[in-house]
């Protein structure tokens, strides 16, 4: 008789032995204080030692599931207490002070969506590499903090204080010097992600964010400001986030560009002939995308893709194109187009405008599909060193 | 997205007012300029018994790739500024010695970071300045000499000229 | 000398021997496949056998986390294997049809962010409510799915079929009527949530999103469609979700009514003397919030509060009204109005409106905050039976 | 929102034909008309027992509340249209005499839904009518004779007409 768990079952855990061929005649768990995955759903992120990567093939739509937000730190996920959490603003300002996470909060507050991307985020060395292996370093969340000029508003940053070192509170104790114009423009400093208090692999309780610039500038776990007239120099503005353009190294480079992919049709999927949505995001950190394109023949000819609305400042905007596919073989690319005219490049135009000795950061070239007769999708590697 | 800040009041009175000691604790950075470097000093000969007991393990002594994946990056090149293409280390990369102190003090070694101390860290930044012909094995480190030493790969930096708008760079 | 845990932790179980007076010291967890909220933070549903509520005091900005939406089911959560999921649109169709979850997820899809609310969505019999408690049956999500109009061109809705049944796969077999008009506004069957698969406790893996009316029309586990030229009236359209006005009962009320609530500061809040964000959301089922208006002096002045840009259609809305408290006993309270005109009322308006006995089902008064002289906020009950 | 769906195609071809057997499979609901019953008959006689045995556990064989919780509504009001403001129930609430039969068939017993036959729903659902004095203990309630039972309070239902605005309603 009691085929129903109507009271004793805990929805974090269904167990297999619930599964039913006809759900209409089980009563299931009641509602809990915490959701879970359906347990037939594993979107997971892939892991090396140094990052992890979110598998954009398996999302839909722009938000990053929190757990699934990629994650890139030089020494680990630190645990900080919020109760003991604190941070200092000083150097060139009119007085120094110390906010507590409750004194964060109280400030006036600010929501906004974007984009963060690990300006390293780029593979090409094999076919059977999936988005999440290509470029799953970028994850897009709504944040919410306090506008870093609310802050430097208290403190009174001096007029010739020109750059600022952000610091945290890991084991690498994690340092980038940022120009102060970032912080007039919408530099803020966040304590939610997606509606709640943001994760520790995403800086707990409260982390620098720079929207639209290079990951790494965006420093977690944000234990102090120093305002300065020049830059710190710091090893990961030097030795790291730096790459050979030419004869010369270039530094700096802050803003990401322009960039799309395609997330359906992509390698593992098989697709059949017929009508096919071709399916991707599009981001650039100089501001909103203006255009995603879309070739369904290896790049002869461009079609506009649709963008979905609302289409935000430096933020992951899905694109969609309806296609019909006949069952030959071909290659499918999109490529993005920002509000400033740029146009996502070629790895050949990055040759072309960095010399052969690039280096792998600040990398967006356009990236094909290659859809075989048997419906089976591969990427197109591009082989340049 | 920024806010009408017109009828903000000039504080809101959140916050307090940091003191010098808290400041002090926290202040590790050093600038370019030496802006930040703490008394002490140290040279090669000192630096390498350090770099030996405390960092070769996981960088190595060896200049070039071993066979060996070794968990830190190597640190060291034959000559400066050569053979950029295969290996970027401290020789043929760094554009300032400052850099190496303060990275050294804050982030190493991997597993104790923060335990070395001033003479410590001047005497492996004098290590891997000779190690990497840059000074030679006697010259002291410290706050007055470490901004002075001129890193070979200094002038090869320029700052970023992407601006937007069409133009591939 | 190993302090450090690098490559020895997985991050989904931090244990507390990890906490450390300083984390600058100790190298943290790696990157890994899926993340975990900070061991100090624990937000929570508030769960009753049928319900359980989004903690509204313990969020920021307009998305609700997947796992803390709000739950209303009428027999549990059932489990649905997605290989076996299939959709049945039939009735006065020119071609009744079946699809997969598979098929659905190929035809053109759309994202959309708007909240979800049950119009049983009030409580108000004591002072030590939270907002959780008070309205916490509503919450929002990111959703992606197919417009319902790409289905019912498909099967070729007949020109005469004006209702269609929805009824969902769960052991309720839950089933409710709605006009053929929601589908060619803005209906759509949902397979995506904040980025991944929906989640079992919202329908997993396809529920209908009627954007703006009532929850249980929204049906989960969504299984058949039936088109027709009347209603069905079911049991949760006759028994439930009906209430009396005057000496009517009034059926099919669809809309969510707009409404806001005040979300910080409120019980169990305390605050101290100076400047307070008052923050909170609103929405409303007709359209967007075109003001939200605060009073801090018990309702005698109202003013504007700041709109969070976007601001979407029949979405959850986040306001803030920056305000000096001078430490004096007061009542805050806040009120929304949405595109059409419609102010949120106070109960006496509701009241008047549907007079001693209305029921309680979309009831969306004005709530008032009371500040006490030290500091402690309570909810102010409202009384009416 | 909407798509611009002037370039598509007539038909996407995705998805299958129903077949009827599939539809019959699932197509239990029943319109206030008729529409949707199955063959098969009961009265309130024989309703009496089955719910004794299945439903009154859960519901109940009172009309008033009781003083010890149930886990399910009460479904009966000593004469119809009654008390509605004290309990809600069939006799005073309840439009349609069809929800009745269509919503114990899929939903009830609440433990063990999808198990009655329709001979079986028939029956208590006549037993349910007759406990809320809407029809005698002896009449047949079948295809025909249950969309025909008049609801007392089916006049007391309006549509909604609310319509967004300035008015509250
Ligand atoms: C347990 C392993 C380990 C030990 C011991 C260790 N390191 Fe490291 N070191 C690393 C790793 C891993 C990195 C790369 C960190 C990163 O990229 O964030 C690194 C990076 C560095 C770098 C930057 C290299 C570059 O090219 O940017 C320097 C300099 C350095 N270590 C110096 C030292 C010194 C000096 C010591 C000893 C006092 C030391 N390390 C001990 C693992 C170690
Ligand atoms: C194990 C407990 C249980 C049993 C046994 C049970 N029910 Fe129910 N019944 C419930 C619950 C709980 C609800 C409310 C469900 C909801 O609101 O979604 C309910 C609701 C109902 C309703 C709707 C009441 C209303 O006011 O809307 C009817 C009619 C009903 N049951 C009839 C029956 C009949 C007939 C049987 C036996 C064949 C039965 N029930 C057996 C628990 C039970
Ligand atoms: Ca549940
Ligand atoms: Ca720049
Ligand atoms: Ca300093
Ligand atoms: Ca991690
Ligand atoms: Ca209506
Ligand atoms: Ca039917
Ligand atoms: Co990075
Ligand atoms: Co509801």
């Amino acid at each position: 008789l009691f085929k129903s768990s109507y009271g004793r079952m805990i929805q974090t855990a269904i167990p297999e032995s619930l599964y039913t061929d006809d759900p209409t005649k089980v009563v299931g768990p009641p509602p809990g204080a915490v959701g879970a995955r359906s347990p037939f759903e594993h979107p997971v992120k892939k892991a090396s030692d140094t990052s992890s990567r979110t598998p954009l093939q398996d999302l839909y739509g722009t938000i990053t599931p929190a757990d699934l937000h990629y994650e890139r730190h030089h020494a680990g996920v630190p645990v900080i207490d919020p109760h003991k959490y604190e941070l200092l603003i000083h150097g060139m300002v009119d007085k120094p002070m110390v906010f507590t996470l409750a004194d964060l909060k109280r400030f006036p507050s600010v929501s906004r969506t974007c984009f963060l991307e690990c300006s390293g985020n780029f593979r090409s060395n094999k076919e059977t590499l999936t988005p999440q292996e290509i470029c799953g370093l970028t994850s897009q969340s709504e944040w919410t903090g306090v506008m870093l000029t609310t802050l430097f508003r208290e403190v009174g940053v001096q007029p010739r204080a020109s750059w600022f070192l952000a610091e945290g509170g890991d084991a690498a104790v994690m340092t980038r010097s940022v120009p102060v114009r970032k912080a007039w423009d919408d530099a803020m400093i966040v304590y939610a992600q997606n509606g709640e208090a943001i994760r520790p692999e995403q800086g707990y309780p409260a982390r620098l964010l720079l929207p639209g610039w290079e990951g790494n500038t965006n420093v977690k776990w944000l234990r102090r400001l120093e305002l300065s007239d020049q830059p710190f120099m710091t090893r990961e503005e030097t030795s790291r986030y730096t790459y050979p353009v030419k004869d010369r190294i270039r530094q700096f480079s802050f803003e990401m560009d322009a960039r799309s992919i395609i997330t359906f049709p992509a390698f593992p999927q098989q697709v059949e002939k017929g009508w096919i949505e071709i399916r991707g995001i599009a981001w650039s950190g100089w501001g909103k995308i203006a255009q995603v394109e879309v070739s369904t023949n290896a790049g002869k000819t461009w079609q506009p893709a649709r963008l979905q609305e609302p289409v935000l400042d430096k933020a992951h905007t899905a694109f969609r194109y309806l296609w019909q596919w006949n069952g030959e073989t071909t290659e499918i690319l999109s490529r993005a187009t920002d509000e400033t005219g740029y146009t996502q490049p070629t790895i050949q135009q990055l040759l072309n405008a960095r010399g052969a000795d690039m280096g792998g950061y600040h990398l967006n070239p356009v990236t094909a599909w290659v859809i075989q007769r048997d419906g089976k999708v591969l990427f197109r590697p591009e082989k340049w060193k | 997205l920024l806010q009408d800040t017109g009828s903000w009041p000039a504080s809101f009175h959140i916050g307090r007012r940091a003191t010098l000691a808290e400041i002090n604790a926290l202040d590790i950075d050093i600038r370019p300029d030496g802006k930040g470097l703490p008394p002490g000093q140290g040279n090669a000969l000192s630096g390498q018994t350090i770099y030996t007991a405390k960092c070769a393990a996981c960088h190595g002594t060896g200049t070039a790739a071993m066979n060996v994946q070794l968990p830190g990056p190597a640190l060291m090149n034959d000559s400066a500024g050569a053979n950029r293409k295969k290996l970027r280390t401290i020789g043929n990369y760094w554009p300032y010695a400052t850099t190496i102190f303060d990275y050294i003090r804050r982030s190493m070694p991997y597993n104790a970071p923060g335990t070395l101390t001033p003479d410590e860290v001047y005497s492996i930044t004098a290590y891997l300045l000779y190690a990497n012909r840059i000074i030679d094995q006697q010259t002291m480190m410290n706050a007055a000499s470490l901004p002075a030493v001129e890193m070979p790969a200094k002038k090869l930096f320029i700052a970023d000229d992407r601006q937007g708008g069409p133009e591939i760079r």
